[in-house]
């Protein structure tokens, strides 16, 4: 360790959508490194910990040879320019900054640009779509809840400071004893490391838990329930009714949810029970819900997405204006049904996570990659930047998952550019090409004759 | 670099300068109105053509966090209306929340190059000004959501002024609003800790917090006039869209006595009739007390027919709303400062509520006596998109026109106020009043609303037509800060604008006192909540008065 | 004798072609059809530069090729006239139609006569997902017409139905008719999970067993008359066994989250 | 004879913080290639820790290491795993309209290889 240290106060943790703003950073600028990381959850001291720079490291590659960032630059426009159905992806690990130029870059190409939205909780997104939302700031769950349900989630370790900071032990105005003034249910399909932090555990049969929520919507409205819901779902109706006698008579109620709903059969309808059962309880008293996102900045990819276009993800401009159809626009069936010939992936790993049929298309295409290390992603690429990682190497803005934007601390310098420079030199380079091509299409009285026909 | 521009020959609307459309050429320069050119401009011909300050809107929802969950909320909407780029300009998505490319490009298509953004809860100012940021053409600002926040409420209940004060200031500068704004002030409380109850009157003091919305309202009108932000609290008042509403409305303004105050949407809280039961108009008593006290401006809120978005930091009422329909719905509550509440809505000619708030708002306009102090707004998208300004300044100036949209509308509504016997019709020079010069001056902006030398070269020329809502849908050219963005109806260049904010003083020791506050009942930290300067890009600091 | 559109060339990506309607080939010659625009990709392209035109047009298409599989939206907000299609067609045919009849000789992928309000679909293989649906967002599917397919059909059929009839000779998937309004939808094969789930009023008939969700109850046995009726229209279209006609119906009201005025029928024998 | 078993890919701690380290990184590989299996149904079956299983299903195949899990926290029949390279190639691309291709409930043939 050498002397050259430097602290950074009030810095954010940017790996799980918990987007924690109390970390002690312990910088080593001569080492390049994190040595400390006060206040981080297990998840975010590696994610400091083991953050380091590649020196070495290629800025640029094309095909795997190193080039220079503009010779990159040069090549991933023409790719993109050059492409019919080229697909912008991923962002949910990267500033809003960034994530405007992104659709910025899609606009002026007429592509169609998606967020790992798409494969997290795109299907709530639906939901709220069909039936709206009752939901909140994390604040109010740490002030006002007396009845905090998780259903299809495991926070204990996708978001190990979810309980401490928001929402079970957590202190606030009118719970200032914390869990004392709390009751915590945890909704599963197996006893996950969360269960234990909760008052009550209650286990769903797998794949039953639309059923389940819609029983509970029912009792909610005094509708009667058979009692064989106990061998449809596991969850005996006592249980279920004693469940709705505490939602109705709570004071200020949440419902928190994750993947355990959006993955599973049923997908968005699994969602939007959730969300129209949180409605429903607002004949009694206050109730919300708030879907517990992912990657550290997934929300601000919905945000910036819905203010340039008006939609969440899935957007595609191949007519010259966004449109939007999660199941035709999003990003897995446009590959698996090779639908694309050209993809800019940013900040995320498809060939690693995705089913594949849509990986094996990934491979048969130009792709331009802009990731901080080595992925499955970037070593299929044809081109590959390096870019420097956000929060730590650089400042930016970040969305929390209740929609708080918070403003990033940079810890120390990367040699490596980061997202937003990458993308905005992408992006004027595309603008250029595309003046050009269309210049050279009027000359020739091309695109005059073959006017886009209506919109669905 | 922009260019020297002589726009010649057009008949001037300035109300602000007397000027009531005389022949008269403008000369711009480096942004602004000159007397005389300093090299020889270009020189666009503009005779026959109608020349205003550009549109300033001064109460609109645009950008923000609510804005953007009602747009993610409304697939459905923005299908039915794409807005396809250009050469020049980004593409979106329009409907009654477009985006924020479509929001810029489409006010300046109606020659409005100012637009005010009504209600931001603090811990979301981050948000709209990223918005801003990609909203096109137009400058802008925002008010920022005070009235239910619980730390100021507690300062009003312990009767510390000169902290309030301080704390009010440090919010202000510590979101870069531009005014203080109130919305169902002590309605929060109940709605969020009470089942989803709301405050009744306006004396009535909620159990948690123990102070009643008179005492709240009273001391955001004594701090924000002390602190001379440009624009006097913006309000909106208890009980909104409720029958006999209006006392709570004189009663609010009342507690202003002589001090400045702005009524937002008045044409919301101008309902007589008994609470539970239909409506009636009661635009007369408000539009008398408005006429009668000079420290009082207002915008109308004015319903059009057709979709609209209710959205609101007042969640009781949009929950009321969703009532109606059982349809989609969205609440949200934001910690410590807010509520707010989303409803897709529709107006419709044959129910009787739509029609009567249709007719009350165009009540409010006819009767009112000083076009200075009444602006045209929809409280957009909750009474009707902006674009249709056009048709609602066309039932104004054209009083045939009125009538036989009069005829169309519920009857029953219509028997029930006394909008068949107003015959008034608006000049050209007050509608450049009504939406340019009279919210200019309103917000304090100093150099808009008028084409004096100095002014911003934010100017709207328009082809002079006898039907004047295709007038105003279509300027032939649109100048923002003296670059020419409209010309013969098409997007010459992209532009962004300014964004406007002010700093009022206050003393640091303030801080000392929020501090442990937000440590104890926010879930962000302190260092992390105020917005830094990096945000601010083009901006402009409009001074205090 | 009708206008033929025969496949010459294969799309590399998604290719929209909603000037495949009667209403845009009405009065055009083979040469006129050729120019009008389709989009491949985002690339402004002419129907003459992936099919070959012959024919003359009498209100009637047919389009033929092995890879019309990424030909997306063929009649598009159609209101009159006949299009055949030989094929595997792509998403969103139909979508809007308000009149005319649409037939498939293959199969159809996602999204067959979304929001459509009148007029006739055919299918002769089988269906996606979303048929006769609303799209995402939106209150309303499909307010009136009719939607035949011969095979099976996935999620989300008749999905917020207004009105009309959507008819499946085989299976159907998951969430039949959730959130339907009102109309009908018969599946001779078997339903998916959660059908039905959030209707308000509406019909979905089955003529096997189901497994339904516990907000639907079941009422009485009995013989709907307009059942013989509707299934005598359908066995002229697909084989349908004489003693569904002449059968009796579970009947099962729902969904009670709601306004529990739908009913789901399951044949009983 | 293969058991018919619902996988359950999803997070875990160990995949957090490896994923740090890289995806590429063996830590990170090995994890996302490790099935949890309730302890009593490992002994039903005769798999031990560590043997190596085959996981086969419409879309594709996947070898993985078991390990048990204490009794009561995995229903029967259930295996987890997180999620990572292994659970793509289980995984089907039909995303029924939504986007979201169904990862969580995947049934699989779990068999024993070594």
């Amino acid at each position: 360790m050498s002397e050259n240290i430097k602290v950074v106060e009030n810095a954010t943790c940017t790996f799980c959508g918990c987007v924690c703003d109390d970390m002690i950073l312990t910088v080593d600028l001569d080492e390049k490194r994190i040595t400390k990381s006060k206040n981080a959850c297990i998840l975010g001291k590696a994610w400091f910990a083991e953050h380091y720079i590649e020196e070495d490291a290629p800025a640029a590659m094309i095909d795997n040879k190193p080039v220079s960032i503009e010779e990159a630059v040069e090549e991933a426009a023409r790719t993109l320019v050059n492409a019919r159905f080229p697909i912008t992806y991923g962002l949910s690990d990267t500033t809003c900054e960034a994530q405007r130029q992104a659709v910025a870059i899609t606009d002026s190409i007429k592509g169609n640009i998606d967020t790992t939205t798409s494969v997290c909780h795109g299907p709530s997104g639906i939901a709220l779509q069909g039936v709206g939302e009752s939901t909140m700031t994390l604040g109010e769950v740490k002030n006002r809840a007396d009845l905090v349900i998780y259903w299809g989630g495991n926070p204990a370790e996708s978001h190990p400071r979810h309980f401490g900071r928001y929402a079970v032990t957590a202190k606030g105005m009118f719970t200032p004893r914390g869990k004392k003034d709390r009751h915590v249910v945890v909704v599963d399909v197996r006893r996950t490391p969360s269960a234990p932090a909760a008052n009550q555990f209650i286990q769903v049969k797998p794949g039953k838990d639309f059923e389940v929520l819609w029983a509970l919507r029912a009792l909610v409205k005094n509708r009667a329930i058979d009692p064989d819901i106990e061998a449809i779902t596991g969850v005996s109706l006592e249980t279920l009714q004693e469940l709705v006698d505490r939602m109705k008579n709570c004071r200020y109620g949440v419902l928190f949810f994750g993947m355990g709903l959006t993955m599973t059969r049923g997908r968005h309808f699994n969602s939007g029970a959730l969300l129209a059962l949180a409605t429903d309880l607002n004949e009694y008293t206050h109730f919300v819900a708030k879907p517990v996102r992912g990657h550290g900045n997934v929300t601000g990819a919905d945000n910036v997405m819905s203010w340039q276009t008006g939609y969440p993800f899935g957007v595609n401009f191949s007519r010259g204006f966004p449109r939007f159809n999660p199941g035709e626009f999003t990003t897995v069936d446009l590959l698996a049904k090779q639908d694309v010939d050209a993809a800019l992936i940013i900040a995320t790993d498809p060939a690693s996570n995705f089913p594949q049929a849509a990986i094996d298309h990934l491979a048969k295409i130009p792709v331009i990659c802009l990731d901080t290390k080595t992925s499955h992603t970037s070593q299929l690429a044809h081109v590959a930047f390096r870019t420097s990682t956000y929060g730590i190497n650089t400042e930016g803005t970040v969305y929390r998952m209740d929609d708080v934007p918070i403003t990033l601390r940079k810890a120390f310098d990367s040699p490596f550019p980061t997202d937003e420079e990458i993308l905005t030199a992408v992006k004027k380079r595309v603008r250029e090409l595309v003046l050009a091509k269309g210049r050279a299409r009027g000359a020739t009285g091309e695109s005059k004759a073959a006017a886009p026909v209506q919109a669905i | 670099m922009t260019e020297c521009i002589q726009l010649a020959g057009g008949k001037v609307h300035d109300p602000a300068n007397g000027i009531d459309g005389d022949i008269r050429d403008l000369y711009l320069e480096q942004g602004r109105i000159v007397e005389t050119p300093s090299s020889k401009p270009r020189k666009i011909d503009v005779s026959g053509m109608v020349v205003m300050p550009g549109g300033v809107d001064i109460h609109c929802h645009i950008a923000g966090p609510k804005v953007n969950l009602a747009r993610k909320l409304q697939p459905e909407d923005h299908r039915r209306d794409p807005h396809p780029g250009t050469e020049h300009t980004r593409s979106g998505a329009g409907g009654t929340v477009p985006s924020t490319f479509a929001t810029g490009y489409r006010y300046a298509t109606l020659g409005y190059t100012t637009a005010m953004e009504a209600a931001v809860p603090p811990i979301g100012a981050r948000h709209v000004i990223e918005e801003f940021h990609d909203t096109p053409v137009i400058d802008k600002g925002f008010y920022v959501l005070l009235g239910n926040n619980i730390f100021l409420q507690q300062l009003i209940k312990a009767g510390r002024k000169e902290e309030f004060r301080h704390a009010v200031a440090w919010w202000i500068n510590a979101t870069k609003a531009y005014t203080a704004k109130l919305v169902n002030p002590g309605g929060d409380e109940p709605w969020k800790g009470k089942k989803n109850s709301n405050v009744k009157n306006i004396d009535e003091k909620s159990d948690a917090i123990e102070v009643s919305p008179r005492q709240v309202i009273e001391s955001f009108i004594e701090t924000v006039n002390d602190l001379g932000l440009p624009h006097p609290p913006h309000i909106h008042c208890n009980n909104l869209g409720h029958s006999g509403n209006f006392e709570t409305t004189l009663e609010t303004m009342k507690t202003a006595g002589d001090k400045r105050v702005h009524l937002a949407h008045i044409q919301f809280h101008s309902y007589a009739g008994e609470p539970g039961k239909n409506p009636k108009s009661a635009s007369r008593q408000i539009a008398e007390y408005v006429n009668e006290h000079p420290n009082i401006t207002c915008d109308v809120g004015q319903v059009m027919f057709g979709k609209s978005t209710i959205m609101t930091a007042d969640a009781p009422l949009a929950y009321m709303l969703r009532g109606f329909k059982k349809a989609k719905w969205v609440n949200a509550d934001t910690e410590c400062e807010s509520g707010c509440g989303i409803v897709p809505f529709s107006y419709q000619e044959h129910v009787y509520v739509h029609a009567l708030q249709w007719a009350i708002g165009l009540e409010l306009f006819l009767l009112s006596k000083d076009p200075w102090r009444i602006v045209l707004s929809t409280d957009h998208p909750n009474g009707g998109s902006f674009m249709s300004y056009p048709k609602l300044i066309r039932l104004l100036m054209d009083r045939e026109f009125r009538r036989e949209e009069i005829k169309r509308v519920n009857q029953k509504a219509i028997n029930g106020t006394i909008l068949n016997e107003l015959d008034r019709e608006y000049t050209l020079n007050e509608i450049a009043i009504i939406t340019r010069a009279g919210p200019a001056r309103a917000l304090n902006l100093k150099n808009k609303g008028h084409l004096g030398p100095g002014a911003d070269a934010d100017i709207t020329i328009y082809d002079e037509m006898d039907d004047k809502e295709a007038m105003f849908n279509a300027p032939r050219y649109v100048v923002k800060s003296g670059e020419v963005i409209i010309e013969d109806h098409e997007f010459r260049q992209d532009y962004y604008g300014k964004f406007l904010h002010t700093e009022p003083g206050y003393d640091e020791s303030i801080v000392s006192e929020v501090r442990p506050f937000f440590e104890n009942y926010y879930s962000i930290e302190f260092a992390n909540y105020a917005v830094n300067d990096s945000y601010l890009h083009d901006h402009e600091v409009i001074p205090t008065v | 004798m009708a206008i033929f559109l025969k496949q010459i060339a294969t799309p590399d990506v998604p290719m929209e072609a909603d000037n495949i309607t009667p209403a845009r080939f009405a009065g055009q010659t083979p040469a006129g059809v050729e120019k009008l625009a389709v989009m491949h990709g985002s690339e402004p392209r002419r129907i003459g530069d992936f099919f070959s035109v012959s024919g003359q047009f009498d209100g009637t298409i047919n389009v033929e090729g092995d890879h019309l599989g990424r030909v997306k939206l063929i009649g598009a907000g159609m209101s009159r006239g006949v299009i055949q299609v030989d094929g595997d067609v792509g998403e969103h045919l139909g979508a809007a139609m308000s009149g005319g009849e649409i037939r498939v000789n293959g199969n159809a992928t996602d999204w067959v006569g979304p929001e459509m309000s009148g007029g006739r679909i055919e299918i002769h293989g089988n269906a996606g997902h979303m048929v006769g649906s609303a799209y995402r967002g939106a209150a309303m599917g499909m307010t009136g017409g009719e939607i035949i397919i011969h095979g099976n059909a996935r999620n989300e059929a008749g999905n917020a139905m207004r009105n009309g009839v959507i008819a499946i000779g085989g299976n159907s998937g998951d969430f039949t008719g959730v959130n339907m309004l009102s109309g009908s939808i018969f599946v001779l094969g078997e339903l998916g999970i959660r059908t039905g789930a959030g209707m308000k009023r509406g019909s979905i008939v089955s003529m096997k067993e189901a497994t339904l969700l516990p907000t639907f109850s079941y009422s009485c046995t009995y013989r709907p008359g307009y059942m013989t009726l509707y299934l005598l229209h359908l066995s002229q279209i697909f084989a349908v066994a004489e003693e569904y006609l002449e059968g009796s119906y579970k009947r099962y009201c729902g969904d009670s989250v709601e306004l529990n005025r739908g009913e789901v029928l399951l044949y009983a024998g | 004879m293969p058991e018919t078993m619902l996988l359950i890919p999803g997070r875990s701690s160990k995949q957090g913080t490896s994923l740090n380290k890289g995806k590429l990184g063996e830590e990170y590989l090995d994890i996302t290639s490790t099935v949890e299996i309730d302890v009593d149904e490992m002994t039903r079956l005769g798999f031990n820790s560590g043997d190596k299983l085959r996981l086969k299903n419409h879309i594709g195949e996947a070898v993985v290491t078991c390990v048990p899990k204490k009794a009561g926290h995995l229903p029967e029949g259930m295996i987890f795993i997180a999620y990572g390279p292994t659970s793509s190639r289980l995984m089907e691309s039909d995303t029924a309209g939504s986007g979201m291709p169904l990862s969580k409930h995947i049934s699989v043939e779990v068999e024993k290889i070594s």
